[in-house]
C-alpha cells in the first residue's frame, strides 16, 4: 500500500522533473510572460504592436549574443570576447560597405566578409582554448583586447553610416510582418537544425566531462574549437543585428553586451560548467533583460535608484534561474 | 580476429615511474587476466593499448603489424574497445547517448539519428535487462543511476564498439554477484566469438571462474604469463609480490570476540533515504559486519551514522551519548570516523601534497588553528608505517600514489588520533591483496585496542573472513544476524537472496 | 613503426630546468626584461624612482589580486567579479568618513573594510547558502553595487583623502620606500602565513582541490567559502581605501579596471583557475608584471590601437608561458 | 497644455552626469512658474548603444512630447530618431552631436572646447615646448572631436611640439598613471593637454614630482579640483563643458514644443543640425569668480552655466 503511495508521487514528481529535463528554460519562459504582462499592465502601449517589434529589433542583437555564448558554455568554456567581436564585425562591415559604394550587392558582400571576420575570430579564440589549452576567461578577456584594438585600427572614431539600404531593410517591413520577424524565424530555424545536430550533442558531453569525452574517443580539442566557431559565427550575425539597428560603425559598440551575454544564459538556465542548456533559453534569458530594463522605467523608479532596482532584479532574476534548473536536476 | 603484442612499454609521469617494461600477448579467443598489486600499471598498460596515454617507448603489434596508437580514436579505429576503470561516462548525458557517444549514430551526415540510437541502445542494455536494477533504461541520465549501474553502462559502452579487442580495467569493482554472473556469460559469449579480451579484476574468485591465461605485473614490469589452468592463487599471489614470502597464503584472521562487552555505538529505529527501522549496537573491540547484495542500504546507514546523509528517524547514541548527527563535523568531534570506497569522490585532495591529506581530521579533532609542518609530519608518519604506505615524501601530491596507496593515505588520515567508533564503506575497493592483509591486520588491532567498528564490503569473503558478526542488509532493512559458526558463505547468500 | 620506438632513458628534468618553469620565477625574469626593453625604448623608464611609482600603482592591483586569489584558490569555479565595484565604493565610504581629515583615517579604514566585509558576506552567502555560481553571483553584485554608487553619489558629497594617507601612499615612509609598499609586503607575509601556517589555508586548499571530500573529513566548508569571499571584499575595500590616497579624492567607477586585470594578475601568477593549487607570491609578481607591461604600452608612442593589439597578444603569448592547462593524453 | 519630456542618460559613469540630470529637473521646475506644467521622466543607466535605443523606443512607448538625449553614440540612433519624428515626438541631442537629420543638437561644440584648452595652453607656454595630451576613451565621438580640436590649434604653432598622446579612459586613476608614466619617460615635457575627468589624477602626478612650477595643464571645473588650484596657484586653465547643458536643451525644447520658431535655424556643425552654447573659460584671470560661483557647493559639483529661459527665449523670433 505504502509503497505504492510512494511510487505514484515518485512519478508525478518525475513527470515535472522531466519536464524540466527536456525543457530546463519553462522557469525563465515563466518569468519572461509574467514581465511581459508587468510591462503590459504599468504601460499598456508597451504591448502595442510597434512596440514589440522595436523591442525585438533592439533585442535580436543580444538574443543572438546569447546563443553565441550558449555554444561555448555548454562545452564548459566561457568567451569574454564575444562584445569585442560584434565591435569588430560591425566596424568591418561598415567600412567596406563605405568603401564599396553600399549598393546591394556589396552590402552582401560586405556582411559575408563580417561573417568571415567573426568565423575567424572564433578560430583564434578556439585555438588559444582548446588547441593551446588556456584558461577560458583569460584568454578570451586577453583576445577581447585584442579585437578591440582591431576594431579601432578598422576605424578609429565612431559614426561612419551605414548605407541606407541596409538600415531601411533591417527595419523594414514587408507582406505586412517587419523585418526583424523574418530574421528571428529563420534564427529559431537555424537554431533547430543545430540541436539535432550531432555537434550540440557533442559539445555538451565534452562540456559534462572532457576527459571521459576524450578517453571515449570524441576529437575534443575540435569540438571545442567548432564551439568557438560557432559562437564567433552567431556573435557576427549578432553584429549584423547592431548594424541594422543603430545604422553605424562604432569600435565599442558591443562593449557592454559581454556580461549581459553570460547572464542571459544563465537566466535561460544553462549551467556556466557546461553540459547542460538550451539556446532557447538564452534566448528568453536576453528578453528578460530587456524587459526587466524598461519595467524598472516604466513603473516610475526615480532615476538616481534605475541602476539599483535593475542590479537587484537581474541578480533576483539570476538566482532564481540558477536555483529552479538545479531544482530540476536535484 | 586480432592478436595483439605490446612489447617493453614504459611510462612516467614525472619522477614516478608507472610502467616500466610492460610485455603482453593477447590472443583471439581468450580472455586474458591482468593482475597486480596496485600501482603495478595495469591500469596505465591499459590505457596506454586504448590511447589514452602516450608510452614514453615501446612497441604494439596488431596482427603481426606495429602500429601506432595515436589517441583514443585511433585506437578504436583499429579495433580496440575499453572499459575504464575510473569510467568515461558524461553524468548528464542519457545511457543510450553513453553508450554511443564515441560513434553517435547519423542521418544526413550531422544529425542525430535518434530512433537507431535508442533502437541500438535497447538491443545492448537487453543483455543486462534483468539484472541491471531500477529505473535503468535507455534515455535515464547517467548522473541519476547507482554507482554499479554506471558501471554496468560503461561494460555496454566498451561492448558496443564491437571491437575484436576488447579490454576491461576493473569492470566489476561495484558489480552486485547477479550482474557479474551475467557479465561473464556474456564475456564467454564473446570469447566464443573469436574476441580477444583483457581482464583486471583484484578478485581472486573472478580470475580463476572467467581466465584463460594470466600475465603477472609487479612494479611495472610483466613478470609471468600462464594458463590459468596450470597455476594457483598462491603462484600467481607469489608472482605478485616476489619476494614477500609469508604473504602467499591469503591470512584469513580467525573471527575474534569482542574484548570487551561494553557498547560504544548504539543506533535504534534508524530510517532515512533508503533504509528503514535498522538497529544495531557495536562493542568494544568488536568488528561490525554489514552483509548482502550491493545497494542494500548498507552505504546509506554508514553514511547517515555520520552525518552525510540526513536520517528521518531513529536515534544514535556513542559512548553513551546521544547525538544527532547533522553533519561529518558532528560525527567526527563525537569520535566517529567513516572511510568511503569511492576515494576520488569523498577522499582524497587531489593534487595536494600527502601532508595535507592526512591532517584534516588532526585539525578538527584537536582544534587546533596553526599548522605546524614538522610537527605535523611526525604525526602522519605513524599510520602510513602501519599501513605500509608506499611513498617518496610527504611533499609529493596525492595523485602521484597509485590507487590502492591513495586509500591507505585516506585510512591513514583517521589514524592519527584514534576514533571511538570506525566506519568502512568497503574500504578495500580497488586494493591489491598484500595491502588487504594489511589493513585487516590492522583493524584487528584497532579493534583490540578497544575501537568498534563497522564494516561493508562487496566482497564476501572479506566479511566472513573478519566480522566477528555481521547484518545482513535486503532493501534497505537487516533481515538476519549472523554470529558465530552461522557466518558461512551459505547463510550469507541465503539471507542476502530471499525476498525482503 | 611502433608507438614510440625509441628506447629512451627518462630525463629526470633537470633541476634548473624545474626551476625556471615556476611562474614566479618566468614573472621576475619578464618584469626585468620588460624593464630593459623599457628603458631602451624611453630612458627613465627604469629609473629607480619610476619602479617605485610602478609598485604603488601594482600594490593596488595586488592588493584587490590577494583577494581574488583567495577565492579563485577556494576552488568551485570561484572568482570574484564583484571586486571592481567594491574598489569604487570603499573610496566613496571613506573619502566621506575621513573629509579630509588625518583623524578619520581609522574609523574610515574600518567603514571601508565593514562594507566590503558586508558586500563579501552577501557573495559568500549566495554562493554557498543558495549555490549560485560564483561568477553569475558576483556578476549580479556588481551590477547591484554600481546602482548603489550612483543613489549614494546623489546623497553624499564627494570625499577627499586626508593628507596623511595621501603621503602614506605617494611618498616615501620608511627606507624610502612608500607606506603602501610596506603594507604590500606585509599583506604578502600575511598571505604566506595564512595559506601555509594556519589551518584555515590547508582548509582553503581542500575545499580548492575537492569540496566533498574536505566536507567528509569535517572541513566547514561553507564558512570557509563565505569567509573567503568576506576577505576577497575585504581586500577590495582596502584597494579603495588606498586608492584614494592615491588620487587624493574619490570618484565614480575608480573599481572597474581592477576587476578582470585582478584575475589576469593571479592567473600570470601561477594560479589556475581551477583553484586548490599555487600561492600569492606569484600573484605579486604577477601584479607587477602586469602593471610593467601596462605602463611600457603608455609611454610608447603609437596608437591606441596600436597599444591594445600589442596589450592583448602580449597577454596570451604571457599565458603561454605557463597558464597552460594540461594535456588530455598524458 | 502639459508637456511630457523624456530624459536620456546612457551613462552614469561620472558626477558630471548626475548634475546633468539634476538641473534638467529643475529647469523643468522652473517652467511651473511661467505656468508651464513640464512633467519630465528620466532614464539614467549604464548601457550600450542598444540599451539606450531601448530607451528611446521606452519613451515613444510613453508618447512623450520631446526626447532630449546625451547619447552613446552620434550616427547610431538615425534610425530610431526617424521612427520618433514619424510619431511627431521632437528630439533633441546635447553634449554629444547626432548625425541624425530628424534631431537638433543643443549644446557646446566639443571640438572648440578641446580647441579653447590647447589655444590657453600654445598661448601660456609662450608658443612652444614639450607637450603631451591624456585622452579619454579611444574611437569615442567627443573624444575624437576634442582630438581634432587640440590637433588644430597646435598646427598653428610649429615649436610646440606634441611627444606623445595616450589615452585614460576619463578615469581619474588612469590619468595619473599615465601622467606618472609620461613624466618618467619625458622629463623635459611643459605643458599638458588633459581632458575633465583625468586632469585631477594627472595634477597630483606632476605635484607628487614637484613639477607644478615648471608644468602647466589643463584643469578641471569640479569645486574640490579648483579649490587645489586656486590654493596651490596653479598654472592651469579650463574649458568648462557645463553640466547644464541639458538644462538649456530642456529650456529650448519647451519652447519648440509651444510651436515657438527659432531667430536662426539650427544649421551649425558637421551634421548641419547643431545650436551650440558658448564655452566658458576659466583661468588664473577668472579663478576667484569660478571659486565664489562654487562656494558652499559639494566637491563633486561642476562649475556650470545654462540658458535660462529668458535667454532661451531670445534665441525665438
Ligand atoms: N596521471 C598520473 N600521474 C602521475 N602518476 C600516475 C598517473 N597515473 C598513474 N600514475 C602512477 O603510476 C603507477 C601505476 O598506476 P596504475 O594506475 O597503472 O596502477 P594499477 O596497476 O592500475 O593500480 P590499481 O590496481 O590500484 O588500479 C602508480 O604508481 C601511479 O601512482
Ligand atoms: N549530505 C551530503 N553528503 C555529501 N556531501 C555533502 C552533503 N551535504 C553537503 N555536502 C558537500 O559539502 C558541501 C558543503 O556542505 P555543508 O553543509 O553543509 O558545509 P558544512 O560543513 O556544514 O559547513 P558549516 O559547518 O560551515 O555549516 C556541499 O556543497 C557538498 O558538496
Ligand atoms: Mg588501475
Ligand atoms: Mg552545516
Amino acid at each position: 500500500m505504502q509503497q505504492i503511495a510512494s511510487s505514484s508521487s515518485a512519478a508525478r514528481e518525475g513527470g515535472l522533473k522531466s519536464v524540466l529535463q527536456r525543457f530546463p528554460f519553462v522557469p525563465a519562459l515563466i518569468i519572461l510572460v509574467a514581465l511581459v504582462a508587468l510591462n503590459g499592465f504599468f504601460e499598456p502601449r508597451s504591448l502595442s504592436f510597434g512596440s514589440i517589434t522595436g523591442l525585438v529589433s533592439t533585442y535580436l542583437a543580444l538574443m543572438l549574443l546569447a546563443v553565441a555564448q550558449t555554444y561555448v558554455v555548454y562545452a564548459g568554456d566561457i568567451d569574454l570576447s564575444v562584445g569585442a567581436i560584434v565591435s569588430l564585425v560591425n566596424v568591418v562591415i561598415i567600412v567596406l560597405m563605405e568603401k564599396w559604394g553600399g549598393g546591394g550587392l556589396t552590402v552582401l558582400a560586405a556582411c559575408l566578409v563580417g561573417v568571415l571576420t567573426g568565423i575567424a575570430c572564433g578560430v583564434v579564440n578556439g585555438i588559444m582554448i582548446a588547441g593551446l589549452r588556456l584558461q577560458a576567461i583569460v584568454a578570451t578577456f586577453a583576445t577581447s583586447i585584442f579585437f578591440t584594438g582591431l576594431a579601432l585600427y578598422v576605424l578609429p572614431v565612431a559614426g561612419t553610416p551605414a548605407p541606407e539600404a541596409y538600415w531601411l531593410t533591417y527595419g523594414g517591413t514587408y507582406f505586412g510582418i517587419p523585418f526583424v520577424f523574418y530574421v528571428v524565424a529563420a534564427v529559431a530555424l537555424v537554431l533547430g537544425i543545430l540541436a539535432r545536430m550531432r555537434l550540440s550533442t557533442q559539445l555538451l558531453a565534452v562540456g559534462d566531462d572532457a576527459m571521459a569525452a576524450f578517453q571515449s574517443g570524441l576529437p575534443v580539442t575540435l569540438i571545442r574549437i567548432k564551439g568557438y566557431v560557432l559562437c564567433g559565427l552567431f556573435s557576427a550575425l549578432a553584429a549584423l543585428c547592431v548594424t541594422g539597428d543603430t545604422a553605424s560603425g562604432d569600435p565599442l559598440v558591443g562593449g557592454k553586451m559581454t556580461l549581459y551575454s553570460v547572464a542571459a544564459v544563465v537566466l535561460g538556465g544553462s549551467a556556466l560548467s557546461g553540459g547542460a542548456g538550451t539556446v532557447t533559453g538564452s534566448v528568453i534569458g536576453a528578453l528578460i533583460i530587456g524587459l526587466i530594463n524598461s519595467l524598472v522605467f516604466f513603473v516610475g523608479t526615480p532615476s538616481e535608484w534605475q541602476n539599483l532596482v535593475q542590479g537587484l532584479a537581474i541578480l533576483i532574476a539570476l538566482m532564481a534561474g540558477v536555483l529552479v534548473s538545479r531544482g530540476a536536476r536535484a | 580476429m586480432s592478436e595483439l603484442l605490446i612489447r617493453g612499454a614504459r611510462k612516467a609521469y614525472g619522477a614516478t615511474l608507472a610502467l616500466r617494461r610492460g610485455d603482453l600477448h593477447l590472443l583471439p579467443g581468450e580472455v586474458h587476466v591482468l593482475i597486480g598489486s596496485n600501482g603495478s600499471g595495469k591500469s596505465t598498460l591499459c590505457k596506454i593499448v586504448a590511447g589514452s596515454v602516450k608510452p614514453d617507448a615501446g612497441e604494439v603489434l596488431l596482427d603481426g603489424k606495429p602500429v601506432t596508437i595515436a589517441g583514443p580514436q585511433a585506437a578504436r579505429a583499429l579495433g580496440i574497445g575499453i572499459f575504464y576503470q575510473e569510467l568515461s561516462l558524461a553524468a548528464r548525458r542519457t545511457v543510450a547517448e553513453n553508450i554511443y557517444l564515441p560513434a553517435l549514430p547519423v542521418k544526413s551526415g550531422v544529425f542525430v539519428d535518434r530512433a537507431t540510437l535508442e533502437e541500438k541502445a535497447r538491443r545492448v542494455i537487453a543483455d543486462f535487462a534483468d539484472v541491471a536494477g531500477e529505473g535503468f533504461s535507455a534515455d535515464t541520465p547517467v548522473e541519476t543511476l547507482r554507482a554499479d549501474q554506471r558501471q554496468l553502462v560503461e561494460i555496454m559502452k566498451a561492448l558496443a564498439t564491437e571491437a575484436p579487442v576488447l579490454i576491461f580495467d576493473e569492470p566489476t569493482s561495484a558489480l552486485d554477484r547477479a550482474q557479474v554472473d551475467r557479465f561473464f556469460e556474456i564475456l564467454r559469449r564473446l570469447k566464443g566469438e573469436g574476441r580477444a579480451i583483457i581482464f583486471i579484476s583484484h578478485r581472486m574468485d573472478e580470475i580463476f571462474a572467467i581466465g584463460d591465461r594470466v600475465t603477472v605485473i609487479r612494479d611495472g614490469e610483466t613478470v609471468a604469463t600462464s594458463r590459468i589452468a596450470e597455476t594457483d592463487q598462491a603462484t600467481i599471489i607469489h608472482q605478485m609480490v616476489g619476494e614477500r614470502e609469508e604473504l602467499a597464503t591469503p591470512s584469513v584472521a580467525p573471527a575474534v570476540h569482542a574484548t570487551s562487552r561494553a557498547t560504544v555505538l548504539s543506533v535504534q529505529d534508524f530510517s532515512g533515504p533508503g533504509f528503514r527501522n535498522v538497529g544495531f549496537e557495536v562493542a568494544k573491540g568488536e568488528i561490525l559486519g554489514f552483509g548482502g547484495l550491493h545497494g542494500q542500504g548498507q552505504s546509506s546507514v554508514m553514511r547517515a551514522i555520520f552525518g552525510a546523509l540526513p536520517h528521518q528517524a531513529g536515534s544514535i547514541t556513542l559512548n553513551g551519548k546521544a547525538h544527532a548527527m547533522r553533519s561529518p563535523r558532528e560525527a567526527i568531534a563525537a569520535g566517529c570516523a567513516y572511510v568511503s570506497g569511492d576515494r576520488r569522490r569523498d577522499g582524497i585532495l587531489q593534487g595536494r601534497p600527502l601532508l595535507e591529506n592526512l591532517t584534516p581530521i588532526h585539525f578538527l579533532r584537536n582544534r587546533l588553528m596553526l599548522a605546524r609542518p614538522s610537527r605535523l609530519r611526525e604525526r602522519a608518519l605513524k599510520p602510513l608505517q602501519a599501513l605500509k604506505t608506499k611513498f617518496q615524501a610527504l611533499e609529493q601530491p596525492i595523485n602521484s600514489l597509485s590507487g590502492g596507496n591513495q586509500q591507505k593515505i585516506v585510512i591513514a588520515r583517521w589514524l592519527i588520533d584514534r576514533p571511538d567508533v570506525l566506519l568502512l564503506d568497503d574500504p578495500t575497493k580497488g586494493i591489491d591483496l598484500a595491502a588487504k592483509t594489511d589493513l585487516f591486520a590492522l583493524i584487528r588491532e584497532l579493534a583490540a585496542e578497544g575501537m568498534g567498528i563497522v564494516l561493508y564490503s562487496s566482497e564476501d569473503a572479506e566479511l566472513l573472513n573478519n566480522a566477528d558478526r555481521i547484518l545482513v542488509f535486503n532493501s534497505g532493512s537487516v533481515t538476519r544476524e549472523l554470529t558465530g559458526a552461522d557466518r558461512t558463505r551459505y547463510n550469507l547468500y541465503h539471507a542476502a537472496y530471499e525476498a525482503a | 613503426m611502433s608507438t614510440e620506438t625509441a628506447v629512451s632513458t627518462i630525463k629526470a628534468p633537470s633541476r634548473a630546468i624545474e626551476f625556471l618553469k615556476r611562474p614566479l620565477v618566468v614573472a621576475l625574469i619578464l618584469i626585468v626584461v620588460l624593464l630593459a626593453l623599457g628603458e631602451a625604448l624611453s630612458p627613465g623608464f627604469a629609473s629607480p624612482m619610476q619602479i617605485l611609482r610602478l609598485l604603488i600603482v601594482a600594490s593596488v592591483m595586488g592588493i584587490v589580486a590577494a583577494g581574488q586569489n583567495l577565492v579563485i584558490l577556494g576552488g568551485r569555479e570561484g572568482i570574484d567579479l564583484s571586486v571592481g565595484g567594491i574598489v569604487s565604493l570603499a573610496a566613496i565610504v571613506a573619502g566621506n568618513v575621513m573629509n579630509g581629515a588625518d583623524g578619520g583615517i581609522l574609523p574610515a579604514l574600518l567603514a571601508c573594510i565593514a562594507v566590503g566585509a558586508l558586500f563579501g558576506l552577501f557573495n559568500g552567502l549566495g554562493i554557498t547558502l543558495l549555490r549560485i555560481p560564483p561568477l553569475v553571483m558576483t556578476l549580479g553584485m556588481l551590477g547591484v553595487l554600481q546602482g548603489l554608487l550612483v543613489v549614494i553619489r546623489n546623497g553624499l558629497p564627494s570625499g577627499r583623502a586626508a593628507p596623511a594617507l595621501s603621503s602614506f601612499v605617494t611618498q616615501p615612509f620608511l627606507l624610502g620606500l612608500p607606506g603602501i609598499i610596506w603594507l604590500w609586503i606585509a599583506i604578502g607575509l600575511f598571505m604566506a602565513f595564512l595559506l601555509k601556517r594556519t589551518v584555515f589555508g590547508y582548509r582553503i586548499y581542500a575545499i580548492g582541490s575537492n569540496e566533498q571530500a574536505a566536507y567528509m573529513a569535517g572541513v566547514p566548508v561553507k564558512t570557509i567559502r563565505v569567509g573567503l569571499f568576506m576577505l576577497s571584499g575585504m581586500f577590495a575595500a582596502l584597494a579603495g581605501f588606498c586608492l584614494l590616497g592615491y588620487s587624493g579624492s574619490s570618484f565614480s567607477n575608480v573599481g572597474e579596471q581592477y576587476m578582470l586585470p585582478s584575475i589576469i594578475a593571479v592567473v600570470l601568477g601561477g594560479t589556475p583557475l581551477a583553484g586548490g593549487k599555487g600561492d600569492y607570491t606569484g600573484t605579486m609578481a604577477g601584479a607587477v608584471l602586469l602593471v610593467v607591461l601596462q605602463s611600457i604600452l603608455t609611454t610608447i608612442h603609437i596608437d591606441e590601437s596600436g597599444r591594445q593589439m600589442v596589450f592583448g597578444a602580449t597577454l596570451l603569448v604571457l599565458m603561454l608561458f605557463y597558464g597552460r592547462g594540461r594535456a588530455m593524453r598524458g | 497644455k502639459d508637456l511630457k519630456v523624456g530624459l536620456s542618460n546612457g551613462w552614469v559613469g561620472s558626477e558630471w552626469r548626475t548634475q546633468m540630470i539634476d538641473e534638467a529637473k529643475a529647469a523643468a521646475e522652473a517652467w511651473k512658474d511661467k505656468g508651464v506644467n513640464v512633467e519630465v521622466v528620466v532614464q539614467s543607466a549604464n548601457v550600450d548603444v542598444p540599451g539606450q535605443i531601448a530607451h528611446v523606443r521606452n519613451f515613444m512607448s510613453q508618447g512623450v512630447d520631446a526626447i532630449i538625449i546625451n547619447p552613446n553614440s552620434p550616427t547610431a540612433f538615425d534610425p530610431i530618431f526617424k521612427q520618433a519624428k514619424q510619431q511627431g515626438i521632437l528630439v533633441i541631442a546635447t553634449d554629444a552631436e547626432v548625425s541624425s537629420k530628424d534631431a537638433t543638437y543643443v549644446g557646446i561644440d566639443q571640438k572648440a572646447w578641446g580647441a579653447a584648452g590647447a589655444k590657453w595652453l600654445a598661448e601660456t607656454l609662450g608658443g612652444k615646448g614639450n607637450v603631451v595630451a591624456i585622452n579619454g576613451v579611444a574611437g569615442h565621438p567627443a573624444n575624437e572631436m576634442r582630438v581634432a580640436g587640440y590637433k588644430e590649434v597646435f598646427a598653428d604653432y610649429p615649436d610646440i611640439k606634441l611627444v606623445n598622446e595616450v589615452n585614460a579612459n576619463w578615469d581619474q586613476a588612469q590619468g595619473q598613471q599615465a601622467m606618472q608614466n609620461l613624466l618618467a619617460t619625458y622629463p623635459d615635457i611643459n605643458g599638458v593637454w588633459v581632458q575633465d575627468g583625468m586632469a585631477a589624477g594627472a595634477w597630483k602626478s606632476i605635484i607628487d614630482a614637484k613639477k607644478q612650477d615648471s608644468i602647466a595643464a589643463s584643469g578641471e571645473i569640479r569645486k574640490d579640483f579648483i579649490d587645489i588650484w586656486k590654493a596651490d596657484k596653479l598654472n592651469s586653465g579650463a574649458s568648462v563643458n557645463p553640466p547644464g547643458v541639458m538644462a538649456s536643451a530642456l529650456n529650448v525644447a519647451v519652447l519648440m514644443l509651444q510651436g515657438k520658431e527659432l531667430k536662426e535655424p539650427a544649421t551649425a556643425g558637421q551634421y548641419g543640425n547643431a545650436m551650440y552654447l558658448p564655452i566658458p573659460f576659466i583661468d588664473n584671470k577668472n579663478l576667484d569668480e569660478a571659486a565664489q560661483a562654487l562656494d558652499g557647493k559639494p566637491g563633486y559639483y561642476s562649475y556650470t552655466s545654462q540658458l535660462s529661459i529668458e535667454d532661451a527665449e531670445k534665441l525665438f523670433k
